[in-house]
């Protein structure tokens, strides 16, 4: 190859909270390095440009296309559609992007409640004020439409067809520099794979001691001052690190906080909640049905902390409440 | 306040002939089989506790023994051979011997010796009192009328007198049955109308004998009866028709084809009663105390000296017969005055009474039932 | 015709599945809605499992073990217990209704008391209706 | 991967299963089922024609998965793994679906019994699809065993062995041999003598070469597994510091035995107050001495008996000791015998006269006259001094209940019979050698009926009364029934380990720990070295408990995998 040719990229977000963007950001220097080595089409948080410019790329142009955040919205599937089709590889970026992330915890409640919570029934809304965003409205005598609000949260994958995924809330800076090199030296794994984490879990990178556990209580974080060299699971604290896919460097046990299970499940399990679950329950120290709805009692919501980052990714995927 | 138990007394009931009862292990199933049985009166099993502890009031104050017949059912039943019904006859015997305030009673029980000794000397004193009257008074060579040897009369007076004792001894030794079971017993109430609503109980049971038919096998009862109503009629004809049964040599049959039929009935009964002994031939006849055997070869006895003395008599043999007469009344003297009041003969009078005493208390315990309870003592109570 | 549901049936080996086999030597009759699925213990039963037979289209999921303190592995059954009310609060959050599942003890002689419990929760999801999820799940894949 | 081809057969079970459900139909619907190579019905399956149809179908038809719709795996599940044995097929690649117990048998809707039945035959075929060939494994039986204990039972145990040419280390804590049983007179209800049973097992035991008697010795610690345990045993009298050894053995027999119980804890018996109160086994060193005398020196004329002594009773122990009660008639014989003039009352609950010669034993001692008076279990009996004019040292009061009359009963000598409980160091030794034991602190046999001298732990085996109160003879027996099952195992050289154990994919683990502590078995070992946890598969049992509970999905339960279970659900509700 006697000339280089740049790397065509994209990036876009789709429901996110705009911190994958800062994680890629996060990068520092290297951002630079990516500007000279790569041209950047798309992306919308630092980059302007219109959807109409991504259109106009023929099928594939693109090399890489890197999308965070979950699929909310009409318009979040358009991008992911569009991306899909202009880019060769497209990389479900962040925990939203991959499993749902924290926007798939609306999947508990019905869009009409998220809708009557956030226009109607709430204390920061001005009396007789009764605007809903429709996705069409006449406005003198115009239509106008914005997008789509969708039933439930998606995963991207659930949408489009996604070649990698990398996990994380945020993923790590490291991660994003991996993701790129790889796709500038042409030394991607297998399709389909998750970037940037091994297959074991938080617990083999964790320093914490660790012996047999048993668990008489749970507390909260504020509840305990906690020995920083043991197991915070050892001590009732919560902590998905035993059932969370390794590769954040264990970020949060070592800033003394339970893992939160950003990184999804490990390989071969299929319900990161339901696993943990599992898990945790058979390791409460107590044959006593009522003890033990005791010590389950100060778990409060377990639900969205197993699945803080993967509703959408879980078997049920959303509340069937009716 | 606890009953002090005396583990002493189930030796001391081996002699009156309980000597199985310590292989009761009360599973009950006598007093099951029993048809006697009923609320308040529990037996054989509970009489077997009781002695088996040895609780000797208890005892004493029970009536259960009398309310049992010995059919042998409850021993049949038994699956220690703990002989429950001989247990009950050996009761019967204690009781007796509890029940005579002399002492007497509880000696002959004890030791047969005693008894045959006893008997042995009131026989030869009879014997030796009427020869020496008869001696003295008449002729030996005539039976009956002027000069006899034994006139009637004289012979009369004697059976009233000796009658008479007879039923002072047993009245004192009845009553005592009745403070024992009844009057000093705290646990019965009865009402003074009771034993007169009762009274009947006294005759109905002492001429038919009616719960002994109620076991399951009628047989004994037959011949119990049989034997009881010919000694009864021997009895009466002797304490009211002496003269005309000793008056001969001519046979009245007015009054004498009573005295055959009991002769007979009483022969048959107790021939029957030997041999079933002796052979063991059923349930109740297994076991024989020594008591049992002197009664039977006494009366035995009596019956046969007194057909004896008849046919010497009505055949002419007038000295003999006044021998026989004299050997006869040396029997029965004893029998009657040793036997009645301080042997197995005590339970002609004993289980009628038992009987009726049973009566009393069923009707006692049946007010006391009845009593409506005030409010008071339902609250207290609940 | 009257709604069938499907239920699932997870049962240890050595007490609950034999006491199913028990109803059946006895031949005392329930309802077709169970489908048994044996796991030597109750405490091999993932929660996993329960949700994934939901979102397969089960109407309803039964779940059974010895009784406490028979266990065959000695405490199996107890940890089975430690993780049931969790799953129950778990399926609330998701808006499964409370009949849906349920976690019992049969023993080995029980045969009639696994009867009477899959005839009571077929009634009882008869009367709830056919379970939401897999329709729902299908569905959003089709219409957002 | 190869290519699946599936057997599948459904069984009419006579009209067992014809009866209800459409065999044809299920078989018909079955052979349109991706993978499967050939669908047959017959009328029984289990026959040997239905046996060798499978046989002859797996090597003419290169089947490699077999599916029988038939009775429970439970009756079956073996036969047919041996007709794919047979055939040359994996045993394990085969799956039974239970159309019998749990369908024709419980439903009489022939519709509706149908269509389970095809749910229940396609959960199976597609559970089958993922089975794996499994292989035993095996491993070293060491021939030598250790025996806890140096009682009756133990000692029985290791002379069984030991005769049978195996090497036995007999460890007892105490000084010397003879357990409980060397503090006996005579048994009932055959009056042999204690002494003489225990001289014969001592005597042949010195004569036996291979057992090493261990005295003041206790198990420290053993790991390990059947056939290849470590024992660490600590043998120390107090006089020297304790000397420690290693031993490797194949078995363990733990004959620990009982403690008898303190009956100063009833307070109201004034055992340790009244001085003629005295304990059965205080009785039976009378009997032993051949003085049979109160504190004063003067046979007693009336011995009162009183059963149940920590047993049978809320407060204390609710179960049955089950020697009592022969013991305490056993004393109203000797006392009987010894001196006829006294009189003994023997207060019991209940008699329990089970087991051979025992009920004749009840007949005759109730004919020397023994008083039996009888209690209810949680109205115990009151002793109390006599007054000076009484004619007897203490007064027993209790509620009669043959009688229902509180009763005082005269005694000069009371004897307690005194039950049994676990030794106070029973959980120390369910903990060393892990096994379980019950509320009470009897250890758990495997179990209660069919296997009660082995353990849930494999290679642990109970013997006497370590396991529940129980006599000489059963004692006896089981410990003769543990060393027939050790030496059966030790025959057959190699231990032979089922292919079916949970096993951790050392790629994944990560050392979390949180299985550890959930194996009742003990069978997952953590590594601290390479931070990884590990099952050992001869250890296991395959509960399956590390597999739900592991939360990276590192623990595989072989033959019962999540995978196999998915698409069992997924079959039976298609």
């Amino acid at each position: 190859m006697t000339e280089k040719k740049k790397l065509q990229i994209a990036l876009y977000w789709g429901a996110a909270c705009g911190g994958c963007d800062v994680a890629v950001l996060d990068t520092n220097e290297f951002i630079l390095d990516v500007a000279a080595a790569a041209d950047i089409r798309f992306w919308p948080i630092a980059v302007d440009g219109k959807y109409a410019d991504v259109e106009a790329l023929a099928d594939g142009e693109l090399d890489l296309a890197i999308f965070n955040g979950a699929v909310r919205n009409s318009e979040n599937q358009q991008v992911a559609e569009l991306l899909r089709r202009k880019s060769k590889i497209l990389v479900a970026f962040g925990s939203c992007a991959h499993l749902g992330g924290i926007p798939g915890l609306a999947n508990l409640v019905k869009r009409e409640e998220i809708l009557t919570t956030a226009y109607l029934a709430n204390a920061s809304i001005q009396s007789g004020n009764r605007t809903i965003p429709c996705p069409e409205t006449n406005c003198d005598g115009k239509k106008l439409e914005i997008p789509v609000l969708y039933k439930r949260v998606y995963r991207l994958a659930d949408i489009v067809d996604v070649d990698y995924f990398v996990p994380g809330c945020p993923p790590a800076p490291e991660q994003v520099k991996n993701v790129l090199l790889a796709v500038v030296q042409g030394e991607l794994p297998p399709r389909k794979s998750v970037i940037g984490a091994s297959d074991r879990t938080v617990c083999d990178d964790c320093k914490r001691s660790k012996e047999e556990k048993k668990i008489q209580r749970f507390f909260r974080p504020f509840e305990i001052i906690q020995n920083p060299d043991r197991c915070l699971l050892e001590q009732g604290l919560l902590c998905m690190g035993s059932a969370t896919r390794s590769g954040c460097g264990v970020r949060c046990p070592n800033s003394n906080q339970g893992c939160r299970g950003c990184y999804g499940p490990p390989p071969g399990v299929r319900d990161q909640g339901t696993k943990f679950l599992s898990a945790l329950a058979s390791i409460i120290d107590s044959k006593d049905p009522a003890e033990i709805e005791e010590i389950l009692s100060h778990l409060p919501d377990f639900t969205a902390y197993a699945y803080r980052f993967g509703l959408p990714a879980s078997i049920l995927q959303r509340s069937h409440r009716s | 306040m606890a009953i002090r138990v005396n583990p002493k007394l189930i030796d001391d009931l081996e002699r009156y002939g309980a000597e199985d009862v310590q292989k009761c292990y009360h599973c009950g199933n006598c007093s099951a089989v029993c048809t006697h049985v009923e609320p308040g009166f529990v037996f054989p099993r509970k009489p077997m506790r009781l002695l088996q502890m040895g609780l000797e009031q208890r005892l004493e104050s029970s009536l259960e023994p009398w309310l049992c017949y010995y059919c042998g059912q409850c021993s049949s039943q038994c699956p220690r051979g703990a002989e429950p019904g001989e247990t009950m006859m050996s009761l019967r015997r204690w009781l007796t011997s509890r029940y005579d305030f002399t002492g007497i009673s509880r000696l002959f029980y004890g030791s047969w010796k005693a008894e045959v000794a006893a008997i042995a000397l009131v026989g030869l004193l009879t014997a030796f009192g009427f020869l020496l009257y008869g001696f003295s008074h008449g002729n030996l060579r005539i039976y009956d009328g002027p000069g006899a040897f034994l006139p009637s009369p004289v012979v009369h007076r004697f059976d009233w007198t000796m009658a008479a004792v007879l039923v002072v001894l047993l009245a004192i030794n009845a009553g005592r049955m009745w403070w024992f079971t009844t009057g000093g017993n705290p646990r019965i109430r009865a009402p003074f109308s009771a034993y007169l609503l009762q009274l009947y109980m006294l005759p109905v049971q002492f001429f038919t004998q009616k719960r002994y038919a109620e076991c399951q096998s009628k047989r004994p009862w037959f011949l119990h009866l049989w034997l009881m109503l010919s000694y009864l009629t021997m009895l009466v004809l002797i304490m009211f028709f002496l003269r005309v049964v000793q008056a001969g040599p001519q046979i009245r049959w007015s009054a004498h084809v009573f005295g055959y039929l009991a002769s007979v009935g009483l022969l048959g009964a107790v021939g029957y009663a030997i041999y079933g002994r002796s052979k063991k031939t059923e349930i109740h006849l297994r076991h024989s105390h020594e008591s049992d055997w002197i009664f039977l070869l006494m009366l035995l006895g009596v019956t046969l000296t007194g057909v004896l003395q008849h046919i010497l008599h009505r055949s002419g043999a007038a000295m003999a017969a006044n021998v026989a007469y004299v050997v006869h009344l040396g029997l029965v003297v004893p029998m009657l005055s040793l036997e009645v009041p301080f042997s197995k003969w005590a339970h002609l009078a004993y289980r009628p009474l038992g009987m009726y005493l049973a009566q009393v208390h069923r009707a006692a315990t049946a007010r006391a039932a009845s009593v409506v309870p005030s409010p008071e003592t339902v609250r207290i109570a609940s | 015709m009257s709604f069938e549901p499907k239920i699932v049936g997870f049962l240890c080996n050595w007490c609950s599945y034999t006491g199913a086999d028990l109803a059946g030597t006895s031949r005392i009759p329930y309802p077709a809605n169970v489908r048994i699925i044996r796991v030597m213990c109750s405490a091999r039963i993932d929660p996993t499992f329960v949700v994934q037979a939901l979102a397969q289209g089960a109407d309803a999921v039964l779940i059974c073990g010895c009784h406490p303190g028979d266990c065959h592995y000695s405490e199996g059954n107890y940890k089975a217990m430690r993780r049931f009310p969790l799953l129950k609060q778990l399926l609330k959050a998701y808006g499964v209704e409370d009949d849906r599942v349920r976690q019992t003890w049969v023993s080995a002689s029980e045969g009639q008391r696994f009867a009477e419990i899959v005839t009571d929760l077929t009634e009882r999801v008869r009367a709830l209706g056919p379970s939401r999820i897999h329709p729902e799940l299908l569905n959003d894949q089709r219409e957002r | 991967m190869e290519e699946l081809k599936i057997g599948f057969y459904v069984c009419n079970c006579g009209t067992n299963i014809a009866h209800t459900v459409d065999v044809e139909g299920v078989k018909e619907v079955a052979a349109q089922w991706p993978e499967v190579a050939i669908a047959r019905s017959y009328r029984y399956m289990c026959s040997n024609p239905g046996q060798e149809m499978i046989v002859n179908d797996i090597r003419e038809l290169g089947l490699n998965r077999v599916v029988v719709a038939a009775c429970s795996p439970r009756m079956h599940e073996l036969t047919f793994r041996n007709a794919c044995r047979l055939g040359g097929l994996n045993p394990y690649l085969f799956e039974m679906a239970n159309i019998r117990e749990q369908c024709s048998w419980v439903h009489t809707d022939k519709l509706v019994a149908t269509e389970k039945a095809k749910a229940l035959a396609r959960g199976a075929v597609n559970r089958v699809r993922h089975h794996e060939p499994l292989d035993p494994l095996s491993a070293e039986m060491c021939p030598e065993t250790l025996v806890l204990g140096g009682g009756i039972a133990g000692l029985t145990a290791a002379l069984e062995l030991a005769l049978a040419g195996h090497p036995v280390h007999l460890v007892e804590k105490s000084d010397r041999l003879g357990g409980n049983i060397a503090r006996v007179d005579l048994t009932a209800p055959y009056f042999y003598s204690a002494r003489d049973l225990l001289a014969d097992r001592l005597t042949r035991l010195r004569a036996t070469p291979n057992v090493s008697v261990h005295l003041h010795t206790q198990l420290k610690n053993l790991s390990g597994f059947i056939g290849n345990y470590t024992a660490t045993l600590e043998t120390g009298n107090g006089d020297s510091a304790p000397r420690q050894k290693t031993i490797h053995i194949g078995n363990v027999i733990v004959a620990t035995g009982y403690k008898e119980f303190d009956a100063s804890r009833i307070t109201h018996y004034g055992y340790g107050k009244l001085p003629n109160v005295i304990t059965s086994f205080e009785f039976e060193q009378m009997l032993r001495s051949g003085r049979i005398q109160t504190q004063s020196g003067r046979p007693p004329r009336y011995v009162a008996i009183i059963h149940c002594v920590g047993s049978r009773n809320r407060e204390f122990h609710s179960y049955c000791s089950r020697v009592c009660c022969m013991t305490a008639l056993k004393y109203a014989r000797e006392l009987k015998s010894a001196l006829p003039e006294c009189y003994v009352s023997d207060i019991y609950i209940d008699m329990h006269a089970f087991g051979k010669g025992c009920e004749d034993f009840y007949r005759k001692s109730s004919e020397v006259k023994t008083l039996f008076l009888m209690y209810g279990k949680n109205e115990q009996p009151v002793i109390r001094k006599a007054d000076a004019k009484d004619d007897c040292e203490m007064l027993i009061e209790v509620d009669e209940k043959l009688s229902g009359e509180r009763i005082e009963i005269p005694a000069d000598m009371v004897i307690l019979m005194v039950g049994m409980e676990p030794r106070p160091d029973a959980g120390e030794v369910a903990h060393l050698v892990n096994i379980s034991h019950d509320k009470d602190g009897w250890f758990i046999e495997s179990h209660p009926k069919l296997d009660p001298v082995a353990t849930t732990t494999e290679g642990i085996y109970i013997a006497g009364t370590c396991a529940a109160p129980k006599d000489i003879p059963d004692t006896v027996a089981q410990a003769r029934a543990a060393a027939a099952r050790i030496l059966a195992r030790i025959a057959k050289g190699k231990i032979e380990i089922d292919g079916v154990f949970a096993e951790v994919d050392p790629e994944r683990c990560s050392g979390c720990r949180m299985c550890n502590e959930l194996c009742p078995y003990s069978a997952i070992e953590f590594d601290a070295q390479a931070k990884r946890s590990h099952v050992i598969p001869a250890v296991c049992k395959a509960c399956g408990c590390c597999v739900a509970a592991c939360p990276s999905g590192a623990i595989k339960g072989r033959h019962f995998t999540d995978q196999q279970i998915y698409a069992q659900i997924e079959g039976v509700l298609a």
